[in-house]
């Protein structure tokens, strides 16, 4: 079989689209390339979902934790210290066993011009409930990155913006929220880097795999477990992190020339 | 001869292996094991590994022998020998909650991350989905995540037993894999026939019937 | 333990705990949070030369060692920690064993690899395999702090290489305006005055050290998260404790153990840098 | 005692940091027009008591008047002053221009966004206005030039004469100025100089915190010199530099020199 | 050309930085005892210059004696020069004091061993005797009681002088100063420039970048006076100060007065 043909069958098998059953002997290395490869749909899929809703909510919460008012900053310092304090995988299975006792039902949810049937189940599915897991995780770590940066924004410039009589709300949208951002973009890269590779505990861990669709993680050690030699799928898994991890930071260096264009 | 072997296992699957409340291994393998090295004049330590590296760990000498439940397959075979069996082709089951049918073994089923089970499954047209461990596939069934699950017999036999009835065994079995043997690097021939020769001993005075029928809920095996 | 524990199966109420929870099981599982303790009071050391040599490599004149110091930062921080687990040891192991057979059985005539065997020669075998398990467990030990500390010794290098760029460049062209040598500069200068930098960097990779041990059963260690997942677990009346799955009682005790953890070094690193700070009466450094 | 004809007026003003008593009692009148030069070592709490008068620190005790219109400002629990109204305090720092020793730029915009920005945001200014203004008062102090450039792309002469169009941008009734040259280089002191020269003949009403004695003798109306919190020596330039009556005032403006 | 009995001589000195010529060729001569004060507006190269005397920057082309003693410098593939012998420019750089603008303390050792370091590593003196210096010096500069202090608790006037005393104990034979002054507050320049005015009194042999005319013209026994990279100006100060020959420099002069 080809590897064109491989990748017919197995480049999406990740999504369930494909061949349905994988391969079982005589694996070639072109179908353990193709399907870690699709694997990392998933990987690529948590990393950016985490890394965007969690890039606002710790704003939010960076904020509310630098606020001076103890019902904002009390709550957001121990979310913070929870999730930051305690290991990703143990919060997965935490989380996990919380969403399956939760009853399962559904419920309409209407978004006027369309009704969406919203189910509880998905909560313990891996698209859904890992997301909310890696997402409320990568909050955590990024607001403390963020509220650090806080507190470096130079104390003059804050001062200028209220001698002209800006607001707090003002000043913190137009003045402190991009020096931050600035300050903490180097430390934020590192983070997205660390996030992206926890995207490989998902399957690893605790949400199980449906219909044999998983991460990249999920393929390599199928194959590892499949040819009894690890040292072919998790190189080429590696390999894969490692190309992905340079383009994040390819990407999160082109945003910090933007964000440092005035220095 | 006296010569050191290390026996390699998982530790976490009852009754085959396990992990006793005084930390030792026990099980049926652990006595099966055992009165093996007797036989062979081997002085024997036990080891617990990952089953996911179980293998791996083999061909690059960690230890000597896998004693963990394994069924002969050919894909297994292809990477390692194995001594022959010294339990029968144990057929897989399916488990749900109590008052379902045979319908829910075409439905959602659970099963232990690339075990024959597995596969098995994926090929069956039931939806699989597939759990680090295997508490956690009962667990599944319990929890109503998956709508039955299937594992080997002798490994549900227990929990469905002790359920106090919120399990049943539904279905028909499933036969996979081949009796279970002991694995022995392919260059190790000569503890696969010294193993081997001890196999045939216990099989020939019945030791070996009657370790089955204790661990196994006296289970009747003819060697 | 204690004298009632004989019968565990008429046990009730207070007993059944008392006797449950002081199993030597139990007791497995608690000296494995020692291992925990273990595991990071070894690795660190390691963990700092690798950083160390990473960093300094990085900064040689020596184009080679710049490119090799390069190479292991940014590659190793490519991958995530447990794939990295997942065949790294293994290798190293071989590696190992692979250049004993060499030094210890060069006559030996069949190859290494047979099929998918690696074969050394009884000698050459590390440990040996009639070494008493302890040697076995202590060797597994070894190899898993080794790894640990290869993967945070990328980080930390990472860390102290940006730290080290970050003392002003003034401070060090004075030393030089004095006429110090080069190894003078770094040794008095550069490098006492790297830590306040590198201290954020450090501390938060302390942090996350932390949070990997948990990966150390992957590397064949009984630590924590293995005597919990295995206690646990359901236990059938094969057992002289049953229960049902209880995992999600024992994984909150490792999650009150971790932030526990956590709280006591935040508390720690936050002195430290204080007083590293106050001293100096320098700015903290930002990370 | 309310001077509703001076355009600034700060009454008795006290302020403690802790049990440090820094300021005791300060009071000071602007007329529109006026040029104030504060004087005094360092320490005598000069940076405190502008800062006050704009509210970045909340005097304990006195009152502020800008225009006739008294800021209004309640007790809290623990007897300490408190803003009554932030939208009064707001409206009032807007029409008190505020120059800074250390420049404060925003360092994300550019100069142009720089002056801008707080008509735009503050007195809700339309963009194209904001922009006029903005070139205008770059104009003004001589670097319509560098509309484009980033703050730290300018050198610390240029960046002061940004923040003063900052300020003026603003329109502001009054501007206060805290040492607005001792972070700059001996070269770059006579640029700024000179435009707040131009900013005094203009008729502006302006106070300085200044340890530049040449500026306080030549430009202002009034000299004031503090001591520990109390204005230990106040008059024209002639009459404090020529005859102080505190031995105090002398001594400084002697090392000064 | 080869001046053996000067102290200190710089001769022919070019430097670019890229396409960028900073020093087009500047030569010095420095007796035992001279003091030579440089004067330039900013960016004339004042810096580099002194920079490149120690070695801190390495001259494209030139030559440098101290004592009599040449600095070997060899030519690089490129054409560059380069210090030939790492150990001559260490051993001569430990023969010329060097005291920055910014005092460059190092902010994590004492005030005493901020003084005794450099003796005791480069000068491979003992430990007792490189005490006893540093309390000299330290005396000297009058701040023998801040021995134990951070440089961070000391005012930048207290820095300057434990810097003077730092590059004092490695009793040197020429002592160069970068603006040592202009990082201060005014009240705190004369602090340092009196001490500075002590050493000259003493005979020691400075070459001091500065602004302040007053102590330029004061102490030095020459001045120097850089445009673009050349030695516009040279001589005693009355010549300079009163009968400039060059035009940009009675201009420079006119306006830093
Ligand atoms: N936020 C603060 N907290 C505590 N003390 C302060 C604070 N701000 C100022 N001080 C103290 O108040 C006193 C007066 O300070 P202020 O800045 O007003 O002096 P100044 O006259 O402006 O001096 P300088 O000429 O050095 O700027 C000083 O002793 C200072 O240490
Ligand atoms: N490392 C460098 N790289 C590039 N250009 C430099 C460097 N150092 C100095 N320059 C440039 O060389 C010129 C002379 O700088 P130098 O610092 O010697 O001036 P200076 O006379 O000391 O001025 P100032 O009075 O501002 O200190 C300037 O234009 C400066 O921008
Ligand atoms: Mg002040
Ligand atoms: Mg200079």
């Amino acid at each position: 079989m080809s590897c064109v043909q491989t990748f017919a069958d197995y480049g999406f098998r990740a999504l369930g689209i494909g061949e349905r059953a994988l391969p079982k002997t005589d694996i070639t290395l072109c179908e353990q390339v193709v399907l870690i490869g699709s694997g990392m749909f998933w990987n690529i899929y948590f990393a950016l979902l985490a890394l965007l809703l969690g890039f606002v909510a710790a704003s939010l919460v960076a904020f509310a934790r630098n606020s001076t008012r103890a019902i904002l900053w009390r709550p957001a310092a121990i979310f913070i210290f929870i999730l930051r304090g305690s290991p990703l995988f143990l919060q997965f299975f935490l989380i996990y066993e919380t969403f399956v006792l939760l009853p399962k039902v559904g419920f309409d949810l209407n978004l006027g011009f369309v009704d969406i049937t919203v189910e509880t189940r998905w909560l313990t599915r891996a698209w859904l409930g890992a997301l909310i897991v890696l997402f409320l995780n990568t909050t955590a770590y990024t607001a403390q990155i963020f509220y650090g940066a806080l507190r470096s924004v130079p104390k003059g410039e804050i001062e200028a913006a209220l001698a002209m009589g800006m607001t707090p709300n003002q000043i913190n949208r137009r003045i402190i929220w991009p020096t931050m951002l600035r300050l903490a973009w180097p430390s934020y890269t590192n983070e997205a880097i660390f996030l992206f590779h926890a995207t490989a505990l998902v399957f690893f861990s605790s949400f199980p795999a449906w219909q044999q669709k998983g991460d990249a993680l999920y393929y390599a050690s199928y194959f590892a477990d499949k040819t009894f030699n690890p040292f072919v799928p998790y190189p080429i898994i590696a390999v894969f992190f490692i190309a992905f991890t340079l383009l994040i930071i390819l990407i999160f260096g082109f945003f910090q020339r933007r964000l440092n264009r005035h220095l | 001869e006296g010569k050191t072997i290390r026996m390699g296992t998982e530790g976490a699957y009852a009754p085959f292996n396990f992990v006793n409340d005084a930390g030792e291994i026990d099980g049926f393998e652990r006595a099966v094991g055992d009165e093996l090295c007797k036989r062979a004049k081997l002085t024997c330590t036990w080891v617990t590994n990952e089953w996911d590296s179980i293998i791996p760990n083999l061909t690059a000498g960690n230890y000597d022998t896998i004693i963990a439940g394994m069924s002969i397959t050919a894909e297994r075979d292809e990477v390692i020998d194995f001594t022959s069996e010294y339990f029968p082709p144990d057929p897989s089951a399916y488990v749900a909650l109590a008052g379902a049918d045979v319908s829910a073994t075409k439905g959602t089923v659970a099963a232990q991350t690339a075990t024959i089970q597995a596969g098995y499954v994926a090929s069956s047209g039931a939806t699989v989905v597939e759990f680090a461990t295997p508490e956690e596939t009962v667990a599944a069934v319990r929890n109503g995540e998956a709508d039955a699950v299937l594992a080997d017999h002798a490994f549900l036999n227990d929990i469905v037993k002790e359920s106090g009835g919120e399990l049943i065994f539904i279905g028909d079995e499933v036969a996979l894999g081949g009796g279970v043997g002991m694995g022995v690097r392919e260059s190790d021939t000569e503890l696969k026939a010294m193993m081997n020769e001890a196999i045939a001993s216990m099989k020939a005075d019945g030791t070996l019937s009657a370790l089955i029928a204790e661990w196994f809920d006296g289970r009747m095996v003819k060697y | 333990m204690f004298e009632y524990c004989a019968d565990p199966k008429i046990l009730e109420g207070f007993q059944w705990w008392s006797c449950y929870l002081t199993t030597v099981k139990h007791m497995n599982f608690y000296t494995s949070f020692l291992v925990v303790f273990a595991l990071l009071a070894a690795t660190v050391p390691i963990i700092l030369v690798f950083g160390f040599a990473g960093a300094i490599a990085r900064r040689s004149r020596f184009a080679p060692l710049r490119w090799l110091g390069w190479i292991y930062t940014s590659m190793v921080r490519g991958v995530p920690d447990i794939i990295f687990f997942l065949f790294v040891p293994i290798a190293m192991d071989q590696g190992i064993e692979y250049l004993r057979h060499q030094v210890k059985c060069s006559d030996w005539a069949e190859p290494i690899r047979q099929g998918n065997d690696f074969v050394v020669c009884a000698a050459a075998k590390m440990p040996l395999s009639i070494s008493p398990n302890w040697v076995h467990e202590t060797y597994g030990f070894f190899l898993a702090a080794l790894a640990f500390a290869i993967v945070f010794g990328a980080f930390a290098a990472n860390t102290i290489h940006g730290a080290l760029g970050a003392v002003p460049h003034a401070q060090l062209e004075t030393a030089a305006a004095y006429g110090m040598s080069r190894r003078q500069v770094f040794r008095r200068i550069q490098l006492p005055q790297m830590w306040v930098y590198a201290l954020p960097g450090l501390s938060n990779l302390w942090m996350i050290l932390i949070k990997a041990t948990p990966l150390l059963f992957l590397l064949g260690v009984e630590d924590i998260v293995y005597w919990a997942r295995e206690l646990g677990g359901t236990k059938t009346s094969r057992f002289a404790y049953p229960h049902p799955d209880w995992r999600l009682g024992y994984f909150l005790v490792l999650m009150v153990f971790y932030l526990g953890l956590a709280w006591v070094s935040e508390v720690f690193f936050e002195r430290m840098m204080k007083r590293l700070t106050q001293a100096r009466g320098m700015s903290e450094a930002t990370q | 005692m309310q001077d509703t004809h001076h355009t600034l007026v700060a009454e008795n003003i006290h302020k403690s940091f802790g049990s440090l008593k820094v300021l005791k009692g300060i009071s000071l009148r602007a007329n529109k027009g006026d040029v104030i030069s504060i004087l005094g070592s360092s320490g005598s709490g000069k940076s405190t008591f502008l800062r006050c008068i704009n509210f970045l620190e909340t005097p304990d005790q006195g009152k502020i008047f800008l225009d006739g219109e008294e800021v209004i400002l309640n007790t809290d629990r623990k007897g300490r002053l408190l803003g009554a109204n932030p939208a009064q305090i707001q409206r009032m720092r807007s029409q008190l221009g505020m120059v800074f020793q250390g420049f404060n730029l925003w360092s994300h915009m550019s100069v142009l966004q720089n002056v801008m920005e707080a008509p735009i945001q503050v007195l809700k200014v339309s963009k194209e206005e904001a922009h006029e203004r903005a070139m205008r008062y770059l104009g003004k102090v001589g670097i319509p030039h560098k509309a484009d450039a980033f703050p730290s792309q300018l050198s610390g002469g240029q960046q002061q004469r940004v923040a003063i169009a900052r300020a003026l941008a603003m329109e502001p009734k009054a501007l206060l100025f805290d040492e607005p040259t001792s972070a700059l280089d001996p070269e770059l002191v006579g640029e700024v100089l000179k435009v707040m020269k131009d900013l005094a003949a203009e008729g502006r009403t302006m106070i300085v915190v200044t340890h530049e004695m040449g500026f306080a003798r030549e430009v202002s109306d009034r000299v004031v010199f503090l001591h520990q919190g109390q204005v230990e020596e106040e008059g024209t330039p002639e009459e404090v530099f020529e005859n102080a009556k505190s031995e105090r005032c002398r001594a400084f403006l002697a090392s000064s020199l």
